[in-house]
């Protein structure tokens, strides 16, 4: 069953792309989207799958899944309003690419078997190449050029870090040599320790590089910046999540060994130092997207430091790794229609967007609103649980640097999204109006989160805990 | 015969890092593909898993993507030569650092036995960091192409100690990514060269803060 | 109860306007001139009674609630105070603060009824009247302060109570000392005496209080006077029993000594007024912070 | 109870009817105003039971991590309370005649829906016992505020200071994130508060002072105040009433509730916010005073009114160090009863600022004069209102300072000899008292008394109905609470004794620390019935004067109405008493020579903290910043290379040991 999860999008690709019709295209992917996220829900919501060696969805993969097809699907609505625009540009290439990113997504989040994890996420990079290039100017081939390359590095670093760990089993000698990550789990009391460490030090490099903590994180503004709104989007809200998830594979590794400490130590280590850049990113950031950019690391940090932080805050982590997908979801699709509007995302141009396109400027205010942590909305829910862990295991210290670190955040973001929001209306020069297709995913992400910060459904609940049970130490 | 191989690998790297010359470096990187290729079958014998890497390996490191590199230069008839942020100089003596560096730390990691005589695991280290130099310190795009490739080519190295534990088809679905990201990074090379009439990146420093 | 609240309110009223005859009368003595007869300021307010009004086209209601609220603050203040052997006819816990607030309302409204003519001589007299009094008020607090510490009570009635001797004999002495000078700089300043204000110049630029009614006419007039010399008796009854704390159990002996009290205040502050230049203005704030600094000298003192 | 939410949830939707009835008409708005009264209404019976001896308390589940629905009307709570809805009500009525929809169509819908939201999140943080849905109405309440306060956000100043109050709110709540988070340590289950003086943890240190530091921030505490001004200014004046009469007080809510927690309360608590208090007093009215712009003037004020709550609240806190028990009592009334009182006439003085605004068209004090002769009934209301704000009597403002000062003297008493530090608090208050009436005194005197001095000033007209009724009803209200506080009485006590977890209050009656209200009502009957008696005495006598004089200029002939003092000279005299504190800027006003040329003089007062201490701070981080910036994200790919293999070093330096 997982199998046509994959491979179904790789049909509607090659379909797409076969499809002579404009229109025609941009609805397979749509249906695709539902498609996929129905299907996702089908197979996640009744008794768990057992696990195969090389496809499985355990709980954290069944929480990513969902969160990223939920994602996915939204975009996907919204694709077909946002490429109706851009007609001059065709569809012919990013349909089919998105497509593919897609398989290659639930690929990377249903692989059992590490070196088909590695595959998995390669083929996100290389899918996600043509989408960051979708503009055809020279600033997105920058945007391009620095993605494939820093990606690329750093996903061949993780490569050789899940080498490591298999040579460690080698080296280890008790437990069987292979990168079935079943089989690494149970045999990782027997592996050896400089190797898992050095290991999971390349995995994390590698995996962070593609997640975007700091600072490996430097590709991330160009390419959201430069990337249409639904790609960063799905960059933001899915991709990362992926990223994440591998990285969370090596920690439960690290757990499995005894280790479990010093991984975290790295993620809270590698969390602060993110969320601290990103702050100082975002003070006077001109440019609304590369905003929502740096806003992206800055929450990839809190996730890290969730985890890091572990007890309670891993079950912040998984329900802000929720937040954080569907809130940049409705992000950086406003953010696109606004920038659509106004042929612009720069702070100088982009003002007074609640009273010219009130619909999409008030998605991005609440959004923005969202994403800092505000209540009655989800993230607050998922940061305040990771700031009772913070408190709760003494480390109160860390927990008064984050609230600094916060407070410039939402310093920083609220100067630039107020500025682009308030103020009065402004006379467009383009034909840019808010339709049912550019504002239904992003409303839809919004009305989510907030049903997420005042409501957490049981099942929702027993979801993130069992994903969170997943990294605990087990005694 | 690996010692043998593996300490050619590492003279590439040298003469990669220190070599003024586009076409003579794409060649070096193809060659050191090409050698990589016959470590397969040196290390394991000559079975099926092995020769089908190995004619993988020769097939895309050895042939087809310097080919892919050798096509682009010659079609966006860029200057040959390679531009260094850091002198050549410089390079080879971070270069020959690195590579002791890659000695020193393989020695202090408790290795399998089998592999303690081999040059594995610093050749490894070395072609990886060299690769990295390479990408850290040379301006034109292609250049920094060719560094993924060593690196990647340190990475097969060490993925040769492994490639039991490494099923064949994930093999191939590495190789296969591998090469299709290397496309991919030719379209973009391609489409800077169009755009900015140069494969310098140096232009592609707009995007700041 | 009533019968003494009667009395107190009738000595009140009958007896405010004659310190001011006092004083004037100190004055011209030490001006070698005789002077206005000691009742002066009663013929003054019975034929400004007897006077019609005049108000200026500019002026509203407030105009006329300054002098109303001139005169009425003073009577109700007294009601808190204890006069010579009559106790305070409504007393209660912090009944101090009262009185001082008292004062400040009635304050505000003769500020307010100054603002109302438009003039800028009134409005000169009434931001000095506020700046002054802002700095007085403190003062007053801390000495209440002291009192309040040496009394162990909260209502004027028990602060100026029997204990006040046995206070002064104590090793708090030189703190009620101090008090009693200070209360009587803020006297001084609440009634605008020489050496803060001086009630008889000629100089409008140079006045206080004297220019913020420089519009009222007649019986108004008439009121603000009655009111300033009443105002003049009750902040009086206040220092007079800190210096003269004598109890001879006997009511028209207490009575007595009190008004005996008030009438030698006045001399003393014609004395004042005749031996001392008025201050130049941006004088006057200094002074009054130094007094405060001695009244929380005083309150260090009483709680050493 | 189950109306009470039901209230709140009427309240709530309240400016959602906007959206759908008439704008010719004002239909949506009336529609509004009428839901808000309900709303009102029916909050008010479970409010009557307050005093009943059982508790009125809803306890519901809530599927979230740490939640719990649980809402309790206390004595506390209902102190806050009923002020809010008095407001809230008042000032929906106003709006009807303030701001019409018909004449402001682009934001008055927007305006309604968030005054009732703010209306409701306010009440349900009052009632609010458990962490989270305390923080969600909170938060709820800080973005609706900002919603009001860029009502007109098509001007650059109200973006301005919609942005500074966001910040400020925000940092404030990203403190109390950490409070709370920190008071539910140890809980494993819901966030739910502790009883009173139940709890205690090894970090109540910290707990107190990101507490502080949030609710402060709210509140307006003087280095804290910093969004204060600009917001006030900004917001619709019924908008203004409900921020600074009500919303601002939800921070002091919070340290009284917060406070109430703990078993032990470390004295330097109370220390902090005496001396918190005290700077907030002076120097907020000192602001105030060289301030001429009405709004902000008023907003000035909060920040003294505030100070004068904090000043009961510490005193009360320092009684809860010392075993005080009527030190507690009177500074805990004093400071609740002043939190009432203050946003009875400090909105009383929006609204009427707000006619002002409304008849004149502009905020400015120096364009005002003779507006009593125009607009009668808004100056009697103003008037009112700045006597109260005063604390003189016979208003409702002297109540709560006496309570105040009761605590302070009460101090006295005490054996402790470091207590006896707070007596200054006595002083400090008659300086407020005495600062405050020369402000009021300026602005009453100078927009109400005189001539007009320019012609919008002449021709200013009285407010309509709808704007004076909610002002007559908040002056009868202040007059009630001066001249009957002892009904109120049983309240604040039974307040104070929750508020320690003490199950009797002390008693009220003879001997009790609250018992003199009795007689200061007295006082106060005998002061406005000789008041008014001599008032009509004197108009009787004064019928058939002449009334068609100039005023008597000294002798100078030709006055005209720009001779008058204005805002600025009538500050400037106590303004520069206080210029080692305000650095106020100055400009002109020295003539040179013996034929001086045409000279003009005006002053101008920047904030403290926000112009002089934060704004120089952020613009200076911000440039440092933006170096880092460019140091780091520096467009060369290369670079980032070297980022990723350092941090590979890095990691594998640290952790491969």
């Amino acid at each position: 069953m997982l199998i046509v999860l994959i491979l179904f999008p790789l049909l509607a690709a090659a379909l797409s792309y076969a499809l002579p019709w404009y229109q025609g295209r941009s609805w397979v992917l749509a249906v695709s989207g539902a498609v996929h996220l129905l299907l996702s829900l089908w197979l996640v919501i009744p008794s768990p799958v057992p696990l195969g060696p090389w496809l499985g969805l355990d709980a954290l993969s069944r929480l990513v899944l969902v969160v990223t097809s939920l994602l996915y699907s939204g975009c996907a609505l919204y694709a077909v309003g946002y490429l109706n625009l851009r007609r001059d540009r065709g569809n012919r290439v990013i349909i089919p690419c998105l497509l593919v990113f897609l398989a290659a997504m639930t690929l990377a989040i249903s692989a059992r078997h590490l070196g088909l994890l590695w595959m998995a996420v390669e083929a996100t990079t290389i899918a996600s190449a043509p989408l960051i290039y979708y503009n055809r100017n020279r600033l997105s081939i920058e945007a391009t050029w620095k993605y494939l390359l820093l990606c690329s590095v750093g996903i061949g670093l993780a490569m050789l870090g899940m080498l490591f760990v298999a040579y460690a089993a080698l080296v280890g000698g008790s437990t069987p040599v292979s990168l079935q990550f079943d089989t690494l789990l149970a045999g990782a009391a027997g592996l050896s320790r400089p190797w898992l460490h050095a290991g999971f030090v390349f995995l994390l490099v590698g995996f962070g590089t593609k997640m975007g903590l700091a600072p490996l994180h430097t590709w991330k503004p160009d390419a959201y910046g430069e990337a249409p709104g639904m790609v960063g989007a799905l960059l933001a809200g899915g991709l990362t999540s992926v990223a994440f998830l591998a990285i969370l594979r090596a920690v439960q590794l690290m757990n499995a060994a005894g280790d479990g400490a010093m991984a975290r130590q790295a993620l809270l280590g590698m969390g602060l130092l993110s969320l601290l850049l990103a702050a100082i990113f975002m003070v006077r950031q001109p440019d609304i997207k590369r905003l929502l950019a740096y806003s992206s690391v800055e929450h990839m940090g809190i996730l890290a430091i969730g985890v890091g932080l572990g007890g309670v805050a891993t079950f912040g982590a998984m329900l802000h790794l929720v937040n954080n997908a569907l809130t940049k979801g409705c992000l950086f699709l406003s953010a696109g229609n606004i920038q659509r509007a106004y042929a612009s995302k720069k702070l100088s141009e982009v003002h007074g967007a609640m009273a010219t396109l009130p619909l999409s400027g008030s998605l991005f205010l609440g959004g923005f609103l969202a994403i800092t942590g505000s209540p009655p909305f989800g993230p607050f829910m998922s940061e305040f649980t990771i700031l009772r862990g913070a408190f709760g295991s003494g480390h109160t210290l860390i927990g008064l640097v984050m609230l600094l670190l916060l407070a410039m955040v939402f310093i920083g973001m609220g100067a630039t999204a107020l500025g682009a929001t308030q103020g009065e209306a402004v006379k467009l020069d383009t034909k840019f109006k808010d339709n049912f297709l550019l504002v239904a995913a992003p409303l839809f992400f919004l009305l989510l989160v907030l049903l997420l910060g005042v409501y957490l459904p049981a099942p929702l609940q027993t979801a993130l805990k069992d994903a969170a049970a997943l990294l605990e130490v087990k005694p | 015969m690996s010692t043998l191989l593996l300490l050619i690998v590492i003279l590439i790297n040298f003469y990669v890092l220190g070599s003024a010359r586009l076409v003579a470096c794409i060649r070096a990187v193809a060659l050191q593909g090409a050698l990589l290729s016959l470590l397969p079958l040196v290390a394991h014998g000559p079975s099926g898993h092995a020769l089908i890497l190995g004619v993988g390996a020769l097939l895309f490191k050895g042939i087809f993507i310097p080919w892919l590199l050798l096509r682009a230069i010659r079609e966006v008839r860029i200057r040959r030569e390679v531009e260094p942020y850091i002198g050549f100089v410089p390079t080879l003596f971070l270069g020959a650092l690195v590579t002791a560096g890659a000695f020193v730390f393989a020695d202090f990691l408790p290795l399998a036995a089998e592999h303690h005589a081999g040059l594995y695991v610093p050749a490894a280290l070395s072609t990886m960091a060299g690769g990295f130099l390479l990408l850290m310190t040379r301006r034109k795009a292609i250049t920094q192409v060719l560094g993924y490739l060593m690196l990647e080519n340190g990475i097969f190295i060490f993925a040769i100690l492994l490639s039991a534990a490494i099923p064949l088809m994930v093999e191939a679905g590495i190789l296969l990514d591998l090469l299709v990201g290397v496309f991919v990074m030719g379209i973009v090379l391609n489409q800077i060269s169009r755009e900015f009439a140069t494969l310098n990146t140096e232009r592609l420093t707009a995007l700041k803060e | 109860m009533i019968g003494r609240i009667v009395l107190q309110l009738l000595i009140l009223l009958m007896f405010a306007p004659l310190p001011l005859g006092v004083i004037n009368k100190t004055k011209a003595l030490f001006a070698g001139r005789i002077g206005p007869p000691l009742l002066q300021p009663y013929y003054d307010l019975a034929r400004l009674w007897r006077k019609g009004f005049v108000f200026s086209r500019t002026t509203t209601w407030v105009f006329l609630a300054g002098p109303v609220v001139g005169l009425v603050v003073p009577v109700l203040a007294c009601l808190l105070l204890p006069f010579g052997g009559l106790p305070a006819p409504i007393s209660f816990h912090g009944d101090l603060i009262l009185f001082v607030y008292l004062f400040g309302l009635s304050r505000f409204f003769t500020a307010a009824a100054a603002l109302d003519t438009g003039s800028s001589f009134e409005g000169m007299g009434a931001v000095r009247e506020v700046t002054f009094s802002c700095l007085a008020e403190p003062i007053v607090l801390f000495c209440l302060l002291v009192l309040a510490h040496g009394a162990d009570s909260l209502t004027l009635g028990g602060l100026l109570g029997p204990q006040l001797t046995s206070f002064w004999h104590s090793p708090h002495a030189a703190s009620l000392g101090i008090v009693l000078v200070c209360l009587f700089v803020v006297l001084l300043v609440e009634n605008s005496r020489i050496p803060f204000d001086d009630p008889n110049t000629h100089l409008e630029l140079t006045m206080i209080h004297e220019v913020m009614v420089l519009d009222h006419s007649g019986p108004a007039l008439g009121m603000i006077l009655y009111g300033a010399a009443m105002k003049l008796v009750v902040l009086g009854a206040l220092v007079v029993r800190l210096a003269l704390p004598l109890q001879t159990g006997w009511l028209i002996g207490d009575l007595l000594v009190f008004l005996v009290g008030i009438l030698l205040l006045a001399v003393v502050i014609g004395v004042v007024e005749s031996t001392m230049a008025r201050l130049r203005l941006p004088r006057v704030p200094q002074v009054l912070v130094g007094t405060s600094l001695l009244s929380v000298f005083a309150l260090v003192l009483a709680l050493r | 109870m189950i109306w009470l939410l039901c209230g709140i949830v009427l309240m709530g939707v309240s400016g959602l009817a906007g959206l759908i009835g008439s704008r010719a008409r004002d239909g949506g708005q009336k529609l509004a105003c009428a839901l808000i009264l309900v709303g009102v209404t029916l909050c008010l019976p479970a409010l009557l039971k307050v005093l009943a001896p059982t508790a009125t308390v809803i306890n519901w589940r809530w599927a979230v991590p740490g939640g719990q629905f649980l809402l309790e009307l206390d004595a506390i709570s209902a102190a806050f309370i009923l002020p809010l809805l008095l407001v809230v009500a008042l000032g929906a009525i106003y709006g009807l005649g303030y701001w019409r929809h018909r004449e402001h169509p682009a934001n008055a819908t927007k305006l309604q829906i968030f005054y009732g939201l703010i209306s409701a999140a306010m009440i349900v943080l009052l009632l609010a016992r458990n962490s989270l849905l305390f923080l969600m109405a909170w938060e709820v309440m800080a973005l609706a505020g900002y919603f009001l306060i860029t009502t007109e956000d098509h001007k650059p100043e109200v973006c301005r200071a919609g942005f500074i109050y966001l910040i400020a709110t925000h940092s404030g709540t990203l403190a109390l994130f950490g409070a709370f988070a920190l008071l539910g340590t140890g809980q494993p289950g819901a966030l739910s508060w502790p009883a009173a003086a139940s709890f205690s943890s090894p970090q109540a240190g910290l707990i107190f002072i990101l507490a502080l530091f949030g609710f402060g921030m709210k509140a307006g505490l003087m280095p804290l105040h910093i969004w204060l001004p600009g917001a006030h200014a900004a917001a619709p004046s019924h908008a203004s009433a409900l921020l600074s009469g009500v919303m601002i007080k939800t921070g002091i809510y919070g340290l009284v509730r917060l406070t109430s927690f703990f078993a032990e309360i470390p004295a330097w608590w109370g220390w902090t916010l005496l001396l918190l208090g005290v700077v907030s007093g002076i120097f907020g009215v000192a602001l105030a005073i060289a301030q001429h712009d009405i709004k902000r003037l008023l907003a000035y004020h909060s920040v003294e009114n505030i100070g004068i709550i904090a000043l009961g609240l510490g005193l009360a806190l320092l009684g809860r160090s010392y075993n005080q028990p009527t030190l507690v009592v009177l500074g805990l009334a004093g400071c609740l009863l002043h939190v009432a009182n203050h946003g009875l006439f400090k909105s009383l003085l929006f609204l009427s600022a707000g006619s002002m605004i409304h008849g004149v068209g502009t905020r400015e004090i120096d364009q005002y004069g003779g507006l009593l002769k125009r607009q009668p009934l808004t100056g009697l209301f103003f008037l009112g209102g700045a006597v109260a704000i005063c604390g003189l009597p016979p208003f409702n403002g002297f109540i709560s300072e006496w309570l105040i000062y009761l605590a302070s003297f009460k101090v006295l008493n005490s054996p402790s000899g470091v207590l006896s530090l707070s007596l200054l608090t006595a002083p400090a208050l008659a300086l407020i008292g005495g600062l405050a009436l020369a402000c009021f005194v300026k602005v009453f005197g100078i927009s109400f008394g005189g001539e007009p001095r320019t012609a919008a000033a002449a021709s200013a007209h009285e407010a309509p109905a709808t704007m004076l009724w909610p002002m007559g009803i908040f002056l009868l209200a202040c007059a009630f609470i001066g001249l009957l506080p002892s009904q109120l009485a049983p309240l604040l006590n039974r307040a104070a004794a929750q508020w320690q977890g003490q199950d009797h209050p002390l008693p009220l009656s003879l001997g009790g620390p609250l018992a003199p209200l009795a007689a200061i009502s007295l006082a106060g009957w005998i002061l406005v019935v000789l008041l008014a008696l001599v008032f009509w005495r004197l108009r009787r006598c004064s019928q058939g004067a002449r009334r068609d004089l100039g005023t008597w200029g000294c002798g100078y002939p030709f006055p005209s109405p720009k001779m008058q003092y204005t805002a600025s000279s009538f500050g400037d005299s106590l303004v520069r008493l206080f210029n080692f504190g305000l650095w106020s800027k100055r400009h002109g006003g020295r003539p040179d020579g013996l034929f001086p040329a045409t000279s003009s003089f005006e002053s101008h007062t920047p904030d403290l903290f926000l112009d002089r201490l934060f704004s120089p701070a952020f613009q200076g981080a911000a440039w440092l910043m933006h170096g880092v910036r460019r140091l780091i994200q520096n467009g060369v790919a290369a670079i980032y290379l070297l980022y990723s293999a350092l941090t590979l070093l890095v990691l594998l330096a640290l952790l491969t040991r």
